[in-house]
């Protein structure tokens, strides 16, 4: 037996890592790795508790977020691949044409 | 499954029969065609949706196993997103030509995206809202990046991407916690359940798919991407992408904390509302950049939808239900003027660009006026009686800061609408701007645009009692 | 006990991994932890009895997914990280909203109910047929819904990707 | 699934199956190499292996040896942690599968009834799918890490193959789900039992889904005629270019274990797995499956010899419109044909 908040908390690091992460690193294809990041820490949330209510919904939910993700990493990707060929750059900070 | 679980969600299979249609003409056109073709067929399949919505009305109620539901509030939001889908595919003709756009999938992921649009607004399992939320953003990011040469487009596209994926894993984290505090992600469910009590989590749930929305509608503090996406993205993608998803998105979140009745949030609310009004209207006074300075607007109205919702009950619901239909048609309006004028690679979209455009261009520079206006809320245009309702619902729910907060801040606002128009007809052009020939798709969208400022200016009764019905359809 | 043994040290691999990934500078080590974590992360759904969540999760996210990433990263030949002066504010505001939502998250934990349970090994079998009947059942609107997401992600894809003619 | 054993004699048995099943299959894969130059030898008209050994049987071994022995290059400006983690990552991948795949029915030994399998999942088909999809990670960090540009063609080739093939293969194993409605490998064969009109090719109507099936297959195994990942004639060596010795070995390997993973898993799933006549004593009647799976097992070995020693190579774009074009419609066809057959009879 292991207490389901044992299983929040690392669903909770993994999330807070993937933010950390998404606010760190410059490099362009890392921050959207540390989305996935984000999302898989997601996931263990919900079959955490999936397992806690004994409720299947919980599980099927974990599908539509891989889709969903999967669908995301082609569009994104396609979207890198773009700005790499009019820019030439991966680093964040030279996307700059639009001023922040 | 019955023919009411089909008519339940017609008006989104219509749109998916015409978006994949659309797919399966556009590998067979030849390269030079400009897809004109296809963006009427488009048109068609937006048009009939109306229609299906107008069908749908009379069959109220749950489909799908508890899926979607159809009620007064969805399908008010569904004609909202079928008519700005209709004007913005009908500016796009013109806009494509110059800019030399021949890619037939422009339409499809219009209406496709559209399909999302509108099962946000009538969805009420947390599932279903997900992918529909998703759908949506998908398709917009796409087609922020349309103007495939221009630098500046693939990196407005690159950051609603990041962005927007960013803000979707909050809300999905939201949906998460919710889940955990209630054991249900279907919203009359977990209403019931939030009722006997909110646990801890039901609080985190509900701010961290407030985070994911709040990005979505571009409110403050989670608006920093809108004026860099907005500036960057082709003009009539603007006027789409500012109004429909934003309506579907205010949609989501009205059912989340009305219908599902997620606790605590007044004041995240009340704060995000006075920040966006705020912060919207000072970023956009010092700008140069029409599109800008249209992105820093679009969330102060943000703002002003969101003080209808802190103030709640069904005056405030049904002001905010207003609000977003009011802002569609003006904000959509507006940014089809800006397309029409931009020219090729998008040239002249600074304010200067636009002086003595009321001399050259007397109709374009009228119904642009017509929209600045009505963004204004100077009396007989809808966005009069949308503040009226919005200010008015505040003060009965005794919201007399964010109230005056928000007054203030239309009247700074009306400074740069009006600096647009004083440009417009009262400096001289330093260079001639090209004035293209206005193509009737064009007129006619622009018209559908002015007609329904004006009527929700001068008539607003009917739109506002079906605005309320659907408030407490909602509430229900 | 070997269910809490299991459970640690999975998850000590989790975040050592998600640590790694924003410790490293070169996006296809960073690729590489993530690709750690997704694995660890499907021996913990297998542990709370979402088997096939858990396969689907290798299939889907570790063999696909992260494939495209790692195709990407060669495609573009990608090379190390550079530090830049936006990075520096960008570490001032990730570490503090990092920590806030730590706190948040440990407060959530320690007030809300729900978590002073224990969920036992294997307590909810997501077995392949179960999934399926609540898929095409209860779920059959959403998951037709999510072709028409695929649909735009490939349109997207090819769109976006496609070299001009 | 053992019920009546104690968690200790489950894990003994576990391990001593372990034990025979892995050196058996290193012999296969190492008499695969021997069988493909002695029967490509005699396609080309040549005598392939003869000196080591009576017909040249034991060249694998004297390979092995001269592989092991060689000096272990290891180029300069190369990735080390990724190039070394690749062939391991192959090699260990590669043999990982054979843990679910059956290999006979069920012996009884003193009451224990003990399946002929290492292990017997109910999600082993899925497992298998999850093994193979993250093969592609030793050939693109092989080619990547070698910071060599036939390498890096040889493996962006691949990756793009290999995550395009495993659509159609995926897909074209949807049919036999369907017929037999489960993911366990071992249910799936006995779904197949009774004789040869039961199998999924002939009596489940998966012939297209077979063909698919092999195709894919092939092109996962970057096989000719999909070898376009090594193709030797335009890219040196492809991805292992700057790979020597026992880490060459590695690759070599896994080729050819993943060649085996394929030949059983074709069996199991399309030829009815190992069943066929039983008759003699009761030893002889517990071992004949196993001498019937292997014969299939056999029949896919060659055939990819034989397929090897026949077909051209595929030109690139032709290789991704087969998949996308051809394979994958026809594999969604098949899925549609039938699933509406199964509810038709239902």
């Amino acid at each position: 037996m292991v207490p389901l908040s044992y299983y929040l908390v690392l669903s909770a690091v993994l999330f807070a890592c993937g933010v950390a992460g998404f606010l760190m690193k410059r490099n362009i294809i890392t921050i959207f790795m540390c989305i996935e990041l984000m999302l898989n820490g997601v996931n263990l949330a919900f079959v955490a508790f999936a397992a806690h209510w004994h409720r299947l919904s919980g599980q099927v939910f974990v599908f539509f977020v891989m889709v969903v993700a999967a669908a995301e990493a082609a569009v994104g990707l396609a979207i890198i691949i773009s700005v790499f060929r009019t820019r030439e750059t991966l680093n964040v900070d030279r996307v700059n044409l639009l001023k922040l | 499954m019955n023919a009411t679980d089909y008519i339940r969600i017609l008006p989104e299979l219509v749109l998916t029969v015409f978006g994949m249609i659309v797919m399966l003409i556009e590998p067979l056109l030849p390269e030079h065609n400009d897809r004109k073709g296809l963006g009427m067929l488009a048109l068609v399949g937006s048009l009939l949706a109306i229609a299906a919505t107008f069908y749908q009305a009379g069959y109220p109620g749950q489909a799908w196993f508890g899926m979607v539901q159809v009620d007064s509030f969805s399908v008010f939001f569904h004609l909202i997103v079928g008519f700005v889908a209709a004007t913005v595919i009908l500016a796009s003709f013109e806009y494509l030509a110059v800019q030399g756009i021949r890619l037939g999938e422009y339409y499809g992921l219009i209406l496709l995206g559209a399909v999302g649009m509108m099962l946000m607004s009538s969805a009420v399992e947390l599932v279903l809202i997900f992918i529909a939320l998703e759908i949506s953003s998908i398709s917009t990011y796409i087609l922020a990046g349309f103007r495939r040469r221009a630098a500046i487009s693939a990196e407005s596209s690159l950051k609603y991407f990041l962005l927007g994926s960013f803000a979707t894993a909050f809300f999905l984290y939201g949906v998460a916690l919710m889940f955990g505090a209630t054991g249900s992600t279907s919203i009359y469910p977990i209403a019931a359940s939030l009722r006997t009590g909110a646990p801890a989590l039901a609080y985190a749930g509900m701010a961290l798919m407030f985070i994911g929305l709040g990005f979505k509608v571009a409110s403050a503090p989670f608006h920093v991407w809108t004026p860099d996406v907005y500036e960057g993205a082709p003009a009539p993608v603007v006027a789409l992408m500012s109004t429909a998803p934003k309506a579907a998105a205010f949609a989501v979140l009205l059912r989340i904390l009305f219908a599902a009745a997620a606790p605590g949030w007044f004041w995240i609310v009340w704060c995000s509302a006075a920040l966006s009004m705020t912060l919207g209207n000072i970023g956009a006074l010092v700008q140069t950049n029409v599109k800008r300075m249209l992105a820093y607007s679009s969330i102060a109205h943000a703002g002003y939808l969101l003080c209808a919702f802190a103030a709640a009950k069904d005056i405030g619901i049904s002001a905010a239900i207003f609000y977003a239909a009011a802002y569609a048609v003006m904000n959509a309006g507006a940014f089809i003027v800006i397309a029409h004028f931009a020219s090729h690679n998008e040239r002249y979209v600074l304010i200067d660009d636009y002086a003595g455009l009321g001399r050259r261009a007397p109709g374009l520079a009228a119904v642009l006026t017509v929209f600045l206006l009505s963004l204004i809320g100077i009396p007989i245009t809808g966005g009069f009686f949308a503040k009226f309702y919005v200010f008015s619902a505040a003060l009965k729910s005794d919201l007399v800061g964010l109230t005056i907060i928000g007054v203030v801040n239309s009247a700074i606002a009306a400074y740069y609408y009006l600096r647009v128009i004083v440009v417009m007809y009262m400096r001289e052009p330093k260079e001639d701007t090209p004035i293209m020939p206005m193509p009737v798709a064009l007129g006619v969208s622009l018209t559908a645009a002015v007609v329904v400022t004006i009527y929700l200016g001068v008539l607003p009764g009917r739109v506002l009692n079906y605005a309320l019905q659907g408030a407490r359809d909602l509430v229900k | 006990m070997l269910h809490l043994a299991l459970f640690s040290f999975f998850g000590a691999i989790c975040v050592a991994g998600a640590i790694n990934l924003l410790a490293q500078r070169h996006p296809i080590n960073s690729a590489l932890s993530l690709i750690v974590v997704m694995g660890s992360l499907a021996v913990e759904f297998m542990l709370l009895g979402a088997e096939f969540v858990a396969v689907i999760q290798v299939i889907i996210y570790a063999g696909a997914i992260m494939v495209l990433f790692v195709f990407t990263i060669m495609l573009l030949n990608a090379g190390e990280e550079e530090r830049s002066a936006g990075s520096r504010i960008a570490v001032l505001l990730g570490v503090p909203a990092l920590l806030i939502l730590m706190g948040l998250v440990a407060w959530v934990l320690i007030r809300q109910n729900p978590a002073s349970g224990t969920v036992a090994a294997g307590a909810l079998p997501g077995t392949p047929p179960e999934i399926g009947r609540l898929l095409f059942r209860d779920f059959l609107l959403p998951f037709e819904i999510t072709s028409v997401l695929i649909l735009i992600a490939i349109m997207g894809a090819v769109v976006l990707a496609r070299k001009e003619h | 699934m053992s019920g009546n054993l104690s968690v200790g004699w489950f894990v003994l048995i576990s391990v001593i199956k372990i034990l025979i099943a892995v050196p058996i299959l290193l012999g296969i894969v190492a008499y695969t190499v021997w069988l493909e130059r002695k029967l490509v030898g005699h396609i080309q008209n040549r005598w392939g292996p003869s000196r080591v050994g009576p017909f040249g049987l034991l060249q694998p071994i004297a390979d092995g040896l001269k592989l092991f022995f060689k000096e272990d290059l290891t180029p300069p400006y190369v990735h080390k942690a990724l190039y070394l983690l690749a062939p391991i990552l192959s090699l260990t991948l590669a043999l990982t599968s054979i843990a679910v795949i059956p290999v006979g029915g069920w012996v009884t030994i003193r009451g224990a009834r003990i399946p002929l399998q290492i292990t017997d999942v109910n999600v082993a088909l899925l497992i298998i799918l999850g093994i193979t999809s993250m093969g592609v990670y030793g050939v693109a960090l092989a080619g990547w890490s070698s910071n060599s540009k036939y390498s890096l063609l040889g493996s962006l080739r691949a990756s793009a193959q290999m995550v395009s093939y495993e659509v159609a293969l995926g897909l074209s194993l949807v049919g036999v789900l369907i017929l037999s409605g489960t993911f366990s490998l071992r249910g799936i064969v006995e779904h197949q039992l009774g004789g040869f009109w039961n199998w999924n090719i002939f009596g489940g109507g998966q012939i297209v889904a077979f063909f698919i099936y092999l195709c894919a297959a092939y092109a996962e195994t970057n096989r000719i005629p999909f070898d376009l990942p090594e193709a030797e004639t335009e890219l040196v060596a492809g991805y292992h270019t700057e790979y020597s010795s026992m880490k060459f070995a590695m690759f070599f390997m896994s080729e050819y274990a993943n060649m085996v993973t394929v030949a059983c898993l074709a069996s199991v799933l399309f030829l009815g797995g190992w069943s066929g006549p039983l008759f003699g004593p009761p030893v002889l009647q517990a071992l004949l499956p196993v001498f019937w799976f292997f014969l299939r097992v056999l029949f896919f070995l060659f055939l990819y010899i034989w397929v090897r020693g026949t077909l051209p190579r595929f030109r690139y774009d032709q290789l991704m419109a087969f998949s996308w074009k051809f394979l994958l419609p026809l594999a969604i066809a098949n899925v549609i044909i039938t699933s509406l057959v199964v509810a038709l009879r239902s």
